[in-house]
């Protein structure tokens, strides 16, 4: 999860944290804001150069503001910890207003972003995410949270020499799609000239 | 008309290395023409509303016949389009070359458009040149920021919609297939038959125009280039006429000052062919590569 | 405060978000947390019961609070409008840090081919191919292949006279470029020294 991926980040080398506004905490609060998968206090102290006796410290700031604990006022977001990793979520006083949200403004239909993805998962699979990135030319991380999110898609394990997560499609994604089981898949050859540089993909994917 | 000044002599890449990655690399540091065209004139800091560009004609010439030089491995049609940029110079340095007075006839009008057309296609590019570098930062500093996109909590994600479905088995075998095309490299080999732009062969010109002269007597150039099928011709034809030119074996009479010019043969009754003439433009000699130390900055604040 | 309830949707009983604790600046603040695609104001207006214009005046609030226009603190994250919809990022200054955790986003740079295209195709969308060629100066088919596949321009239809494909920028372009529409890409006349007839040269490129 942390590791580096290669595309070289702006600037891989580590800033002062105490320069710039708002110090370590705004750093923290910045990663926290952004990840999916909750991280532990270990994981967020290496990737900011601290301790995670003081990432502890600073995530129970952190949490203080967002309750309100001095200005009685909270923030819609909270941070929780769950299996020892740290993220944040919305507050669950607004759970209704959410659920509102969820259930009346997402899109019902998936897009041509997320129905090319979900075919290539659906011929290519079990197969990782960077080989579907690679196959697409973009990157599928989204999508693929999506997939996830709507059951079409699920995790099969992970690949044995590089360690990324595989993806396979359900069974929910045969009823949508009205199939028995996999075999019933169209062949995809008549669609295909040139299937023999399909391999070429596999050496762009780290 | 004489050679082009001599320039620093530095090897040229590989040809290798230019088939692989294409024209870019051909030309080093610059993505086309028009970035060459402006990495000399910012190197002379010129600025190219002025009109100046016939100074640069000479260094941008030298550049191209060492271009040339790496003969097929450069794409058909860009190369043609440097041959055009580089004619449309030689038109306005010929044009320095004539006595300044009132334009008059056709050509000279021809000749005024064309280097309209060079500098406004210049201007344009030199302005979307400036807006990409500044697309550039602001895509790299966009890329600094990552937006939050997390999954919704399961308590959340099972009150989204039923997900409406409309997509046949077939449908989606084709999406696949689509999806997972291969994408092929650069077609550098792909469509060149039904290109616009046919391959004309400045040695060829010059065989048709001397034999045309040495059996048809003077002609003017606007005889000479009547039944050309395109600009390319009529560009390979005026090329043609400098290098029987050089050979000694055409002469130019013009009357008065911007008057026709006639084209009269002066070589020999037989026993020329067009073998003699310098391969510059049409085959690639083995001369050393040269590079001209042009900036591909551009010259704008 | 209280004045547009109105929109009451028609699912649930809207909760009344002023007697929850942070009011309606927190849930809409909660909203914010569970998008993750840019939403409009209208969008969020309909899931808390309010108008795009008092969901505006609580974005730029939100906006002033995340900079630390009054506490002088700016937090990690900041609230931006990008290609027509509202969203949470991470501020730019951590992104050494952030970039640890996340691979989203980092996307390889563009060479410089590439962006002279991309930036002839914003500017004269919808363009053919040729016209493109025309303006750099080369052959553009390999470089128009790469932005297709980066997902940064798009297919437009055909030419109604040549037939020819045309292509324009997508909402991703936007997104990446940070912008909310095309209208707001900068001026291309500052860039032309003094040559407000350029318009007429167009028609002589073929």
């Amino acid at each position: 999860m942390a590791e580096d991926s290669g595309t070289a980040g702006p600037g891989e080398a580590m800033p002062d944290l105490a320069s710039l506004p708002g110090g370590a905490k705004a750093a923290l609060e910045a990663v926290l804001m952004v990840i999916d998968e909750p991280a532990t206090d270990v994981e967020l102290g290496e990737a900011l150069g601290l301790s995670p006796v003081r990432v502890r410290m600073l995530l129970r700031e952190l949490q203080d503001e967002y309750d309100g604990r001095r200005t009685q006022v909270p923030r819609g977001f909270e941070l929780r910890s769950i299996a020892g990793g740290w993220r944040i979520f919305s507050r669950s006083e607004f759970a209704p207003v959410v659920s509102r949200f969820v259930r009346e403004g997402q899109t019902a239909r998936l897009t041509q972003a997320a129905l090319e993805t979900l075919a290539v998962i659906a011929y290519r699979q079990p197969v990782a995410r960077a080989r579907i990135s690679a196959i697409r030319g973009v990157n599928v991380d989204s999508v693929v949270r999506t997939l996830l999110q709507r059951g079409l898609i699920a995790e099969a394990g992970t690949h044995p020499e590089t360690g990324a997560v595989l993806y396979r499609t359900t069974a929910y994604f045969l009823e949508r799609l009205g199939i028995g089981n996999l075999s019933e898949l169209p062949e995809l050859a008549p669609h295909l000239p040139g299937l023999e540089h399909l391999g070429d993909f596999d050496d762009l994917v780290p | 008309m004489n050679g082009p000044g001599p320039v620093a002599e530095e090897p040229l890449e590989p040809a290798a290395d230019a088939t692989a990655r294409g024209f870019e690399v051909t030309l080093e540091n610059f993505t086309g023409p028009f970035d060459l065209l402006l990495g000399l004139i910012a190197k002379h800091e010129m600025d190219i509303t002025e009109v100046a560009l016939a100074q640069v004609t000479d260094e941008f010439i030298s550049y191209i016949r060492r271009l040339r030089a790496q003969g097929e491995d450069w794409a058909l049609d860009e190369a043609s389009e440097f041959l055009v940029i580089a004619a449309t110079l030689l038109d306005l340095k010929a044009a320095k070359l004539l006595p300044s007075g009132e334009v008059e006839n056709e050509e000279d009008v021809a000749l005024l458009e064309a280097r309209d057309l060079l500098f406004a296609r210049l201007l344009q590019y030199k302005a979307f040149k400036g807006i990409a570098a500044m697309m550039g930062s602001r895509l790299a500093g966009e890329a600094a920021r990552f937006p939050r996109q997390v999954s919704l909590e399961p308590q959340f994600a099972a009150l989204l919609p039923e997900l409406i479905w409309r997509t046949s088995p077939h449908a989606f075998a084709a999406l696949a297939a689509k999806a997972m095309e291969p994408k092929p490299p650069a077609p550098t080999e792909v469509g060149l038959a039904h290109l616009h732009a046919p391959k004309v062969s400045v040695k060829e010109q010059a065989g048709i125009l001397a034999e045309r002269l040495r059996t048809g007597g003077p002609q003017s150039f606007a005889v000479l280039t009547a039944d050309a099928e395109g600009t390319l011709i009529v560009v390979a034809r005026f090329l043609a006429l400098l290098e029987l030119f050089r050979e000694a074996v055409v002469a130019f009479d013009q009357q008065s000052p911007l008057a026709e010019l006639t084209v009269r043969w002066i070589g020999p009754d037989s026993a020329w062919s067009t073998e003699r003439l310098s391969e510059e433009y049409d085959e690639a000699p083995a001369e050393p590569a040269a590079e001209p130390e042009a900036e591909p900055e551009e010259s704008n604040g």
